[in-house]
């Protein structure tokens, strides 16, 4: 065996007033010379806390190595000094990040930011820095390096810092590179050419890539050996071929069978009236002033859509299609700039906030984040039961409607009184969702409403959806980025590409037939096809 | 403006390093005295104010056709002779030989005419000389006629007067300004000049030795006698905060203090390079005005129970603090001149609290309160107003004080209102020993129309001031002078509140002081 | 950048108006007369309703306020009452001394609280932290006039190794007197500034601290001090860059006690003086032209961060 | 149930050192100054014979320049100045506050109020206040309103800030959603998010306001001086700094003391209660 990197018994204890008392338990990895390691668990299993321990970048005012050892090139990482661990850094084991806006120095060229690495690392002058910096860049496939090396983070598409960050840390040839979710921030599109690059790199150098990832769909198209991580503790390790296949543990089992599939399920077309109705919808953002004209985005533009009741409506796109703005047109947090909105045929695109209010009770919104969906400082019930009181509800009917709210949408009804921070992201949704329906909406948007999730709950939420739309016959506008959950929940899809309606069509049609090209590359690029 | 180039800055500092090496000692070194005056010069034009400060850089760019000597006489100045007709209704004064302005040409009597008709149109003196003066006009050269209406006792006192206004001699094109306008050429035939591109308003008054004026033979005598420039620069820098005035004259950076607090004299009097002394003989002289116009002070009999109150020992304690800096005087003019008696000043001399407490209450006052404007920002005058107040209220008196600064209380203090509509009931004040000197003076005044702030009512004081002009020998201004104060007195014009002296503190290689109510700078030098 | 420029030198002149306004009714609704104090104590009602006329000061408020601002317009501030010396030329006496004591302190203040932030920053929640954060709380608890008296003590009276006060004109006497008088002024109104400073830069770089890309950073192997040095200070240039502006406007004050502490012939000291005396349109030129420097300056920061930041365009 | 938030914030506040020092200092001093009257002379009595003395036999503090005992004074003094802290503090949140919200929710106002906002921040505060006390005539209720204009648009900037931010979180998003009314927006999801950081300005603005105080007092445009502040007492001390330094140390330290104190409290809170630099210190 050749390991790179061999973790054993690693444990890292939390500060004293945690809710558990390690980050991570007894982890034993190891990571070989030419392959691609997958760490994959939701959130709080301990993967990245593993990768930052590794790294020696973990925060050491709260956590601390209680117990194990890391050996890398012949030492513990646990023991040596941090003088001689930061001599590892960059040049022997290098990482990438997440977010790749944040990862690099905003203040900083991107270039600069490069030949730093090599200042610090090797005794090679200002120009050879340089020609060294710009070879990594070619290497991963940045056109015209000699612009982008003097161009600043902010200046640059999300794939293409993201390939900055990889340039960085390979510039040195490392022989670990540790991958921290590197595409999750990324659109689809992009994410799939950044993971063929890493593979293509990964082979090229023969090096060993440990990646950190929660998607199984990453795990199935870039995985040589995977790792299950579940509360801080490695549950099953093994080839790819082998967990995918025939997965052991029930963890493991759940996370795979929550991954939902590309295949649309077949759906019966719905032939009722609409109740929402959009039609030729813009709206621009950015203020054309005496000065300047150039700062105009276009976010909708003459974007019309229809949702009846029963049916669910998604509009997909990248970051940027005007998806939101949309969304949010419709529900009248923004006034379009022209169009109509049709709210069982009242066009509600004009009215000002005091003619509106009636209507806020036919459409209601289930935001992305569910931390910030709800107010930290009122109780989970007194948001559910404000909408109903503004209507002129009694607090007792209003209560009483509200806990068996809680009750459809899985909660337990004596959690009334308990704030937003005493309950975990998928239950805060539900808490939305019960808010939402208190209204008696007719309407439903959900922005993506479950992008925020681990993997095992978005499908518990999902249901619930499903479920509420059937019982309530609510018309539900589904937001989303992801191919796969909106393929599994949407009657319809609208594909939308910088502010414009691309595609419209039935979600099998537009899964089985795309016309478009660019909802046709969406489509492929949808990682773990092969699996799922 | 300046260019502030490299060049400079890189000559500046060679400069500087070269002095601050000492290499480069200048060959002569001019004689400079470095003074802190005892207030900013704001303006300078001492016709148009009445400002001490303005008065003093009057004294040292012009000169005066007489000139009060330390018996507060007057001597002729700019005058060589004069003589008066039998009847005394012409006066004719010729003017000395080789009198120069600082521009070279010569003093004329078109000068003088020019100069004392601006001046007796705002100075309260030269008014009512004005009053009797027929004509005035130059009648050759160097000479000047006046004629007059009647027998005017008081014509040398007047164009003679030591403090404000004090008639100045100016060229007649800078005499022709308006009176109320303020004159913007400097050019006067004093022993300094003033040097105009460096006066820095609010800071600092550059003046420099004037080769062309001749002093007169006699010795220097308070105003009067020869004017000898022994320095060939004068500058007066204004210092706001005291503790660094005192500061920065026992560091060496300043010469000359003109008027320390009192209470620092012990700190100053305890370094040996420093002398404190008291220079003017007359000191100032501590006022309780009241408004005679609104209750409760529109009665006399309440004017003269709040007297009783006021005992001058705890005001110039509470003021002045140090005793050798002042003394209780109970005559309304200085103790020590001339006029000074003790005509009616037992009220004054009471001091009681009891006393006041009883009297008070025989007349019919009602509780009204009495408003006193208490100036913040001239701490004698603050020390003055609360002990009042805390006298008063004791006394039996509602009072309420309300605080603002000088400036604010000289244009309030004019508002013949009642209190709630800006009016007041009493202020307190000072006049310079010299200012109070004799009946003539406005603080005196019994006529409420043409009188000073607080419009005393008395005929009879009036009446008695008016004979003052026309007496002539120092008897007959005595007797005046007595029945002056007995009415003051009797109708409580205003409260007496001692006698007090700022000394002056300078290092001792200043030498050649003048005693005198009045700061000079002449024959003063720097060793 | 060259529009924005222009721009943003448009939008000061609201606020340079609301300020004109402002300062021009909160004098003229006081009940001060300028013409009494003019008038001295001899003069009669009719001398000073006389003096007033001559003043303008008796015509309606609304003439007044256009006949000011129509002359503020062509560059006249108006004339001094009391030294009849227009007030653009006291001014540009004044300017100087003012200008280096500031920029003396401002100098000075970064010097020393920029790195003393950074090293609180870096390592927060230590003694050293403490001790700066301690001495930070201490600089904005002690009025200034106080501790200008104390250093004018210990250092000039009982030392005897600087001077009490003044001001000399480097142009005039050189560089070494001028940096004897400045010291104990510039290190009285230094406290509070860099009080202010050095807790701005802790804060900034603590918060930069916590940014990705330090982790980043750390990942490429960098050292600690290189890391503040390259990746931190940079990041919290602008919020400090910010209070620097922020902080001209607490300078203006503070030059106020200090000029007067130091008897430094300045701006502060010239219009405190104008207040005391009433003399209005020295008050009013002075508050307008501080309010100037301030937005002048404040724009001019605006177009530093375009130097530190990248990412902002104008 | 409403604040259990903020209560549960202030516990731990309390809980840090910096803060439970600084308060049970302020509490002291508050205390004092409340029973000061009980237990000392007259502060306003003058004994003119008795001036200057220094502290012992007239007085645990001596006496000043009108022989009045600097004790009671300095005692009493302790009331003027956190009552013009405390009002201003008070004020200019009150005022800001509103002008804030307004600025932040309405749009039609916000740039009319922002630039007088802009215009009043422009005036040095030292400067604007001078004119104001010494134009309109001293007196307490004027120095606090001189001191708490220049401090309005601090607060309104802050707030508005504030507002701006937290009208764009879902949540409040949702409230609009779900048809709240404007004021119920207001009161119950925006206000208690400013609340903390308006706490944290309110204890610097009561410090400054308190140094304030003093500096104008120096500069001649105080609190009638009669009225002993501590800013007062000293500034009528201070030609006597080099004779009779006791009249203007005793009231420095206080005030110097309660300033610290309550600038230690601001920061202790700012830690507790911005997260971002609490986590940085755990």
């Amino acid at each position: 065996m050749n390991k790179l990197l061999e973790i054993k018994g690693l444990t890292v204890t939390l500060p004293s007033k945690s809710d558990r008392k390690y980050a991570i338990s007894d982890v034993s990895i190891s990571v070989e010379k030419n392959e691609i390691l997958c760490v994959v668990g939701e959130s709080g299993s301990g993967k990245s806390v593993t990768a930052f321990t590794v790294m020696g970048i973990h925060d050491k005012r709260a956590l601390t190595i209680s117990k194990g050892e890391i050996l890398f090139d012949g030492y513990d990482l646990t023991k040596i000094g941090e003088d001689q661990f930061r001599k590892f850094r960059g040049k022997k084991m290098a990482m990438i990040f997440q977010e790749p806006m944040t990862a690099l120095n905003p203040v900083m060229k991107v270039g600069e930011q490069i030949t730093e690495i090599l200042e610090i690392h090797t005794d090679l002058g200002p120009s050879k820095r340089k020609s060294k910096a710009i070879e990594a860049m070619e290497n991963v496939k940045l056109p015209d390096p000699e612009k982008i090396f003097h161009s600043y983070p902010h200046e640059l598409s999300g794939g293409q810092r993201q390939r900055i960050m990889i340039a960085m840390a390979l510039v040195l040839e490392p022989d670990l590179l540790i991958a921290d979710e590197p595409t999750t921030a990324l659109d689809v599109t992009t994410q799939a050419t950044i993971l063929e690059l890493i593979k293509e790199i990964q082979v090229r150098r023969g090096m060993g890539v440990l990646f950190i990832t929660h998607d199984f769909g990453v795990v199935a198209d870039i995985a040589d050996r995977v790792v299950v991580m579940q509360h801080g503790i490695v549950v099953e390790q093994d080839r790819v071929n082998q967990i995918l296949a025939h997965p052991q543990h029930e963890y493991t089992k759940m996370l795979i069978g929550s991954v939902p599939s590309m295949v649309p399920p077949q759906k019966k077309s719905i032939d009722v009236q609409a109740v929402l109705e959009l039609t030729e919808i813009n709206k621009s953002f950015g203020k054309s002033s005496l000065f300047r004209k150039d700062r105009i985005v276009n976010a909708a533009n003459k974007v019309s859509l229809k949702v009846a009741p029963g049916e669910t409506l998604g509009i997909v796109g990248e970051s940027g299609s005007g998806k939101s703005t949309v969304a949010r047109c419709a529900i009248r947090l923004i006034e379009p700039d022209s169009g109509s909105i049709l709210v069982k045929d009242i066009d509600i695109a004009k009215l000002r906030e005091s003619g509106l209010r009636y209507l806020r009770r036919e459409i209601q919104i289930v935001f992305q984040d569910p931390y910030r969906s709800l107010n930290p400082r009122r109780t989970v019930g007194q948001s559910i039961v404000e909408g109903p009181m503004n209507f002129g509800q009694t607090e007792e009917a209003a209560v009483r409607k509200a806990k068996e709210l809680m009750e459809i949408v899985g909660l337990k009804p004596d959690t009334f009184n308990r704030f937003p921070h005493q309950f975990s992201g998928g239950q805060r949704q539900r808490i939305c969702i019960a808010r939402a329906l208190a209204m008696e909406p007719s309407i439903l948007i959900a922005d993506e409403a479950v992008s925020a999730l681990d993997v095992s709950v978005q499908a518990q939420v999902l249901e619930l959806l499903e479920n509420i739309k059937k019982q309530f016959s609510l018309a539900v506008l589904f937001i989303t980025h992801d191919l796969r959950v909106a393929a599994q929940i949407c009657d319809n899809i609208v594909v939308m590409k910088k502010g414009a309606v691309v595609e419209f069509g039935s979600t099998h049609e537009i899964y089985t037939q795309p016309k478009h090209t660019y909802t046709q590359a969406l489509l492929q690029s949808a990682p773990g096809q092969k699996y799922f | 403006m300046r260019h502030w180039n490299i060049k400079t800055i890189t000559r500046a500092s060679c400069l500087a390093a070269s002095l601050a090496i000492g290499a480069a000692v200048p060959v002569y070194a001019e004689k400079v005295m470095n003074v802190i005056p005892h207030a900013d010069l704001k303006n300078l034009d001492p016709i148009w104010t009445t400002a001490y400060i303005s008065r003093n850089h009057g004294y040292m760019i012009y000169d005066t056709l007489f000139a009060m000597d330390d018996s507060f006489s007057p001597q002729p100045q700019m005058v060589d002779t004069w003589s008066t007709s039998e009847d005394g209704l012409t006066w004719t004064f010729v003017l000395r030989d080789g009198l120069k302005f600082h521009d070279g040409a010569s003093v004329t009597g078109e000068d003088v005419v020019a100069s004392l008709q601006r001046w007796g149109k705002r100075d309260g003196m030269g008014q009512q000389l004005f009053k009797v003066i027929t004509s005035l006009e130059a009648s050759s050269a160097n000479t000047v006629t006046m004629k007059l209406s009647q027998p005017y006792g008081l014509v040398l006192e007047s164009i003679g007067k030591i403090s404000s206004n004090v008639p100045f001699i100016m060229p007649k094109r800078v005499a022709e300004t308006d009176a109320f306008e303020q004159i913007t050429d400097y050019t006067g035939s004093g022993p300094f000049k003033f040097e105009s591109d460096q006066w820095v308003p609010g800071s600092k008054v550059v003046y420099t030795k004037f080769d062309g004026y001749v002093p007169r033979s006699e010795p220097a005598s308070a105003a009067s006698g020869g004017k000898k420039a022994l320095v060939d620069k004068i500058v007066w820098q204004y210092f706001p905060d005291n503790t660094t005035a005192m500061n920065a004259l026992m560091a060496g950076e300043i010469d000359y203090f003109e008027s320390p607090a009192p209470d620092l004299a012990p700190l100053l009097a305890a370094d040996p390079n420093i002398t404190v002394e008291v220079n003017d003989p007359l000191g100032n002289i501590g006022f309780a005005r009241f408004n005679h116009l609104l209750p409760p002070f529109d009665d006399v009999e309440v004017r003269r129970a709040a007297m009783m109150a006021m005992k001058q020992e705890d005001y110039l304690a509470a003021a002045i603090g140090d005793p050798q800096f002042w003394k209780t005087c109970y005559s309304v003019f200085p103790c020590g001149t001339p006029l000074a008696n003790d005509v009616g000043s037992d009220i004054m001399a009471t001091g009681s609290i009891d006393a006041a407490k009883a009297a008070l209450a025989k007349t019919d006052y009602d509780g009204t309160p009495v408003l006193i404007m208490q100036p913040t920002d001239v701490p004698v005058l603050s020390a003055f107003s609360l002990v009042t107040a805390e006298k008063l209220r004791n006394a039996g008196f509602e009072v309420n004080v309300e605080a603002m600064d000088w400036s604010t209380l000289t244009s309030r203090r004019a508002l013949r209102d009642p209190v709630g509509e800006g009016g007041w009931n009493m202020f307190h004040t000072w006049w310079i020993g010299a200012d109070v000197i004799d009946p003539m003076a406005i603080a005196f005044s019994g006529d409420p129309d043409a009188g000073w702030f607080g419009w005393p009512t008395d005929a009879e004081l009036e009446e008695a001031r008016g004979q003052f002009s026309k007496a002539t020998s120092l008897e007959e201004k005595q007797e005046i002078g007595r029945k002056v104060q007995e009415r003051l007195w009797a109708i409580g014009a205003s409260g007496e509140l001692g006698q007090f002296f700022t000394p002056v503190a300078y290092r001792n290689n200043v030498k050649g002081l003048i005693k005198s109510p009045v700061q000079f700078f002449w024959n003063m030098s720097v060793e | 950048m060259f529009v924005y420029t222009i721009k943003r030198a448009l939008m000061t002149i609201p606020v340079i108006l609301v300020v004109a306004l402002f300062v021009f009714l909160l004098l003229r609704l006081s009940p001060g007369d300028p013409a009494a104090v003019i008038a001295g104590d001899y003069a009669t009602a009719e001398d000073v309703a006389r003096i007033r006329e001559k003043l303008g000061l008796s015509e309606p408020i609304v003439v007044q306020f256009a006949s000011w601002v129509g002359a503020l317009l062509q560059g006249d501030f108006g004339t001094s009452i009391f030294s009849s010396k227009p007030v653009t030329e006291l001014i540009k006496q004044r300017l100087e001394p003012t200008l280096l004591l500031a920029s003396c302190t401002i100098i000075f203040s970064v010097i020393v609280a920029v790195p003393l932030g950074t090293i609180a920053a870096f390592k927060a929640g230590s003694w050293t932290d403490r001790t700066v954060m301690l001495f930070s709380v201490g600089g904005f608890s002690v009025p200034v006039f106080v501790l200008g008296y104390i250093l004018i003590y210990v250092f000039s009276m009982n030392l005897r190794i600087l001077p009490v006060q003044g001001y000399k004109s480097p142009f005039e006497f050189g560089m070494i007197p001028f940096l004897r008088h400045m010291i104990l002024p510039t290190l009285t109104l230094s406290v509070i500034y860099i009080a202010l400073l050095a807790r701005m830069t802790r804060a900034s770089v603590i918060e930069v601290l916590e940014e990705d890309y330090i982790r980043t950073a750390r990942a490429k192997g960098l050292s600690e001090t290189k890391i503040l040095m390259r990746h931190a200070l940079r990041n919290a240039a602008v919020p400090i860059v910010t209070v620097i502006g922020l902080g001209i406007a607490l300078l203006i004050g503070g030059v106020v006690v200090t000029e007067s502490v130091y008897n430094i012939p300045g701006l502060g000291r010239l219009v405190l003086d104008a207040v005391l005396a009433r003399d209005y349109p020295i008050i009013q030129g002075l508050i307008l032209f501080f309010s100037l420097v301030y937005v002048l300056l404040n724009l001019l920061i605006d177009l530093a961060y375009t130097f530190f930041d990248p990412r902002i365009k104008y | 149930m409403e604040n259990h938030v903020e209560s549960s914030a202030f516990d731990i506040a309390w809980k840090n050192r910096n803060v439970s020092i600084g308060l049970s200092v302020l509490l002291i001093i508050i205390v004092l100054a409340l029973i000061g009257p009980i237990f000392t002379k007259d502060p306003f009595s003058l004994s003119p014979m008795s001036r200057l003395k220094p502290p012992g036999d007239f007085g645990l503090f001596g006496t000043d320049q009108l022989g009045r005992d600097v004790f009671s004074r300095v005692v009493n003094g302790g009331r003027i100045s956190l009552t013009v802290g405390l009002s201003v503090a008070v004020f200019a949140i009150l005022v800001g506050t509103i002008l804030g919200l307004i600025a932040g929710y309405v749009r039609a106002l916000d740039s009319i109020i922002m630039r007088v906002m802009d215009g009043l921040m422009a005036i040095p505060a030292i400067l604007l206040a001078i004119a104001m006390i010494s134009l309109s005539g001293a007196s307490l209720a004027t120095v606090i309103a001189a001191i708490v204009i220049p401090e309005v648009p601090r607060v309104v900037r802050l707030v508005r800030s504030v507002v701006l931010t937290v009208r764009e979180e879902p949540y409040v998003e949702a409230a609009i959603s779900v048809g709240t009314p404007v004021h119920l927006i207001m009161h119950r999801h925006i206000l208690p998010n400013t609340i903390a950081a308006l706490i944290v300005q309110a204890t610097y603005i009561c410090g400054s306001a308190m140094l304030t105080e003093a500096i104008l007092g120096f500069l001649g445009a105080g609190i009638p001086p009669e009225i002993p502040s501590w800013g007062n007492i000293m500034s009528e001390g201070r030609t006597f700094f080099q004779l009779t330094p006791w009249i203007i140390f005793f009231p420095g330290i206080a005030l110097a003391v309660t300033v610290l104190s309550v600038n230690i409290v601001g920061d202790g809170l700012r830690d507790t209660l911005d997260p971002r630099i609490a986590r940085s210190l755990k």
